[in-house]
């Protein structure tokens, strides 16, 4: 769609890349995604693969992703160098949505689900306003992605692995749950992104406590317009004005953001 | 042919009044109902735009896992979910209507009678041009591909929706029917053209989890992948076709829809190919103006049918 | 299942006699008379061995071009150019049958007498385990598949060839044919395995020349391609079968090779992976073995039909 | 099947590169050719890519290979860099046959068939014999590619281009007709690759003046070793051991080298 050039693609950590596009993009809300073709010369693989904004390039020359290699068009990706042209297509989805005048911002991560809330923490504490992270991960190799989030000024950062290699051992639905009383307190506004099993946690906890919260969903997407129907998750309560007939929603277009309590998650 | 010319001629007649622009529609299912595509490209110069699949109530479709990759394709298996016939002409047919592109509107049904009462509704509702059936879809228990594969059940639909408008009938075969007894059966129940192909039906499994990847264990495959396949079933089809065909598999590029209208197609669908670049189509429209000019082809309908 | 394993059984019974030491088999016409892969592997590993297509007669095969590239694909048109079941024994199988690899006999005729000659021919000669009638290849003008789609031929072809040995006999379906119905009539018919997918007939057009790419027009559709529909139809058949089934189509990793067996196949065959890795075969023995041993399966026999 | 690594891929002119394979390849016969894996990652394009072998890298640490990208898979590879892993089969084929006590090899070459001579000449040369070049090109750019030999010393260079810009003006096998004459007085062995109807006309030229002559021809492959039976061509005498039924040879296994007057080149 949008001819992109690669202006860094960096190894952060094992597996784990930073790549700059230098891109004529329209303005990116924190949360949006783009769809990345993987190869322009090939047609397998097939289908563009999404992946959130992390950070906008200086001067909005561009946008910044941060992705994990775990497939083969994210391998081919990590082979691409600076110079190299790259077809993108977005920003897509809605993004989190502002909320005004929270206590506390409140950003729940689980692994790579962190790469959104970069720019989100970003834009929040240029607002003013407070922000927490809290991040789980598998050790100390994947937490070392949090490393940028630490440099944020006024960004609280608490951390977990599941081995105790870095901050508290164990899950982060574990720390955030913890704290999740006194948040309340703050009517703070809690944001999640992460493996399906944790947003859910994350959803129940924060309906527990009274916090609103608001969940991005990852599924495999064909279009990221909303036309394929593919990205379908059920959703409840906004599924739709007042008819029954779009108990679907899609991830895509409807989201990648929903309030927590509108997935029905047993579905999942 | 054979000069390069500076001016050609894309307008093909697809039949039964339906006359297009250009040959290039986009596919059902792949292009939402159109309006979707606004902000990425002028829905004008599409030859046509064929909308999801509705049926006479909306449908929620399948569960979600809907869609996996595969080696140069896709399965997928949304089960016809749609927004119903009638929300479809109150609430996208206005805005697209607006375009100078005829809206085929693709219709579905799991009984005869619902084929008749969707393609009744449609007829003589202005701006829409003409009525594709789908009796090829391969991800619904009931109707579809029931339809497809059996000559007389397949007659049966395409006979009632022919009493039920005036519109162009334009019937969409699965590559599971026996090809040539399927176009003679549809052009008998008086089809004006017929697409093909639909989806091949396939299915992913998940060795890790020793499950389905699709919720509906198959789906439908297409894509790049299947596009030799397609090709074949549109030359089968052309020897003896006496009604217009368009065709449908794995179009990407100017080039591969040429293979189907020298195959035969008066007119081809871009499917799967608007996911990877929503303006595909109009690629296409354009390299095929390219192409026709280089080889100094007046009219493309000179090119349908023109395999040596 | 569960515990990981430091060793795994990777035995499978095809039926009829045909015992396998592990479900890996090389597809006919993708790896010659065998030996010609000796340089390259160690064909000692194999589960089986299924040699190029043998007519009573030597076929010297279609005019050329015979293979195009597709989007992850290719189509074939050889036209069993083979050097005859006499040659055969006399010039390969020597050479073949000191490896501790089953030979199967891949056959063709254009006529049912000819496959039962081939069969004659072939019964009792030392070093060849069974035969695997082809009643499914697209290239020939008669026979092939013109007994692949129609009952009643295919029926008679193995009966006819069932009489003519005691070998175990294998018989290869089209995608095309009616997939459960076929099953049962090669069952019937006294068929000890069913082995599936042939290619898919397709074609591609040359548009610059506006000339089909292949001679003979269309060709049969292979690779990772068609690996969506092949796992499809082993899963319907294994629906119906009650013989062993072989799955084939589009093959390139263990992961592929599981989906079939997870989707009702006691062995497989690897075609075209054969063109991009000679000693493909192995890699997916190897991985299947890791496979078995990570998630704890003994024995890979264990694993047919396993789809949750 | 093997693995090598990449040692160079330069351009060397408009379209043509030259890629260095670090290889512990077996020895190599001039003549020979490779497969190569266009994309480990990727399964289109699918096949292998049969390319000549250029020339044999010092201290046989590898080859060479001179490509002109055509289409998606050489376009691919002049992509790759120094250090980026090939995937490499071979070598294949028969090879240029060597003929004893030749008065002058003459090679002609057309467009790219001139990759396989490189070797070839360099072999010839060695021993001491005469050796002599036809290339025939669309022009001055694609000419540029002969370059390499014309350093080669005691190898007699005869240039033809379509437009004039170098050389003669005319078809390789006008410059190769004006000489056969002289040629067959010195009893020499012809060497042709390039495209079939040059192949042809060389085939006839030297028939006509007595001249042996072996042609290397192209074909779309599949596997490479014989096995698929897809490059077929039609033969007439070099079809078996007095059998008829191998009327057709196949380009990768018996060939690609084949004596001049075993080709139908009607069928072609
Ligand atoms: C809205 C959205 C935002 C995302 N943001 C990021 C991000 O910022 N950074 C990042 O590293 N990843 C992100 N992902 C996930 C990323 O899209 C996948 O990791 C990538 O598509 C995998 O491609 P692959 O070819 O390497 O893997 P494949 O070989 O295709 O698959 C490897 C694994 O990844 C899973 N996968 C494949 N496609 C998708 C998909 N479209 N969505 C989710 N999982 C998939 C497969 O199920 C499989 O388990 C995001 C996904 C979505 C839907
Ligand atoms: C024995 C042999 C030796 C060769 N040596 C060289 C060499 O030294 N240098 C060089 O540049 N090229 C050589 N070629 C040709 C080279 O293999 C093709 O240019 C290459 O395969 C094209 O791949 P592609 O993906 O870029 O083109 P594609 O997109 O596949 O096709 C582009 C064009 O190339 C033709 N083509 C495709 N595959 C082949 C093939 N296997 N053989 C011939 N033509 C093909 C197509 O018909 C088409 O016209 C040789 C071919 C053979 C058979
Ligand atoms: C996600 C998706 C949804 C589809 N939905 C429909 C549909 O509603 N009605 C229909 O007739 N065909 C449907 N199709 C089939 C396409 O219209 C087309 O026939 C098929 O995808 C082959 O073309 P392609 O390879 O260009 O995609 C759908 C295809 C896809 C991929
Ligand atoms: C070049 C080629 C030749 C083939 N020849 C035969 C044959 O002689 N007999 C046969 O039964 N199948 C033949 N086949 C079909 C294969 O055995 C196999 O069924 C098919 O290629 C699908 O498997 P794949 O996708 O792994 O290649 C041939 C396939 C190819 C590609
Ligand atoms: S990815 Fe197509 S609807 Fe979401
Ligand atoms: S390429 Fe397979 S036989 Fe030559």
């Amino acid at each position: 769609m949008s001819e992109a050039v690669v202006a860094h693609n960096r190894l952060i950590a094992p597996g784990y890349y930073r790549m700059g596009l230098q891109w004529k993009s329209p303005g990116v809300t924190p949360g949006q995604f783009i769809m990345l073709r993987v190869s322009a010369d090939s047609l397998d693989p097939l289908l563009r693969r999404p992946f959130g904004v992390y950070d906008v390039l200086r001067g909005a020359k561009g946008i910044e992703i941060l992705y994990r290699v775990v497939g083969r068009g994210t391998k081919i990706m990590s082979t691409l160098r600076p110079g190299d042209m790259a077809d993108i297509f977005g920003p897509l989805g809605n993004g989190f949505p502002a909320v005004k005048d929270p206590g506390r911002a409140v950003m729940v991560a689980g692994g790579m689900g962190i790469a959104p809330f970069y720019m989100l923490a970003k834009d929040i504490l240029k607002r003013g306003e407070n922000a927490a992270l809290f991040y789980g991960a598998r050790g100390r190799t994947d937490a070392a992605i949090a490393t940028d989030f630490r440099k944020l000024k006024g960004l609280k950062v608490e951390v977990a692995t599941e081995d105790g290699s870095m901050g508290e051992k164990g899950l982060v639905t574990d720390i955030f749950g913890k704290k999740a009383v006194w948040l309340a307190g703050e009517a703070s506004v809690v944001y999640a992104c992460g493996p399906s099993g944790m947003l859910k946690e994350v959803a129940r906890i924060s309906k527990k406590n009274g916090l609103r919260c608001f969940v991005s969903l990852e599924r495999a997407m064909a279009c990221g317009i909303g036309v394929c129907l593919g990205c379908a998750v059920r959703t409840g309560k906004t599924a739709g004005k007042g008819t029954d007939r779009k108990k679907y929603g899609m991830v895509c277009s409807d989201g990648p953001v929903f309030p927590g309590e509108d997935i029905e998650w047993e579905s999942l | 042919m054979g000069i390069p010319l500076k001016k050609v001629d894309l307008r093909v007649d697809a039949g039964g009044g339906l006359k297009l622009k250009n040959p290039v529609m986009t596919a059902s299912g792949t292009f939402g109902y159109g309006v979707e595509f606004e902000p990425y490209m002028d829905l004008g110069r599409l030859g046509a735009i064929v909308v999801k699949g509705l049926s006479l109530l909306p449908r929620e479709g399948n569960p979600p896992p809907r869609t996996t990759e595969t080696p140069c394709g896709m399965l997928n298996a949304i089960g016809l979910q749609n927004i119903g016939v009638e929300a479809f002409i109150r609430e996208k047919l206005p805005r697209l209507k607006r375009f100078k592109t005829p809206v085929i509107a693709n219709i579905f049904g799991e009984t005869v009678g619902e084929y008749r009462e969707v393609a009744r509704r449609l007829d003589g509702e202005p701006g829409v041009a003409a009525i594709e059936i789908n009796i090829s879809c391969p991800n619904v228990k009931k109707g579809g591909l029931s339809f497809g594969t059996d000559l007389r059940e397949a007659a049966r639909v395409v006979t009632a929706v022919r009493k039920a408008t005036r519109l162009h009938v334009m019937t969409k075969l699965s590559p599971l029917a026996d090809i040539k007894v399927m176009v003679r059966a549809v052009e008998d129940a008086g089809t004006d053209s017929i697409s093909l192909i639909n989806t091949i039906p396939g299915m992913a499994i998940d060795v890790e989890r020793r499950r389905p990847v699709l919720s509906t264990v198959t789906g439908g495959l297409s894509g790049p992948a299947i596009r030799p396949v397609a090709v074949r079933c549109v030359w089968e089809a052309a020897k003896v076709a006496r009604v217009p065909l368009i065709g449908i598999g794995g179009i990407v590029t100017a080039s591969d829809a040429l293979e189907f209208i020298i195959a035969g197609a008066t007119a081809v669908q871009i499917g799967t190919a608007n996911f990877l670049d929503p303006s595909a189509s109009v690629g296409v429209i354009d390299g095929m103006e390219d192409y026709m000019k280089r080889h100094g082809v007046k009219k493309v309908k000179n090119l349908t049918g023109s395999l040596g």
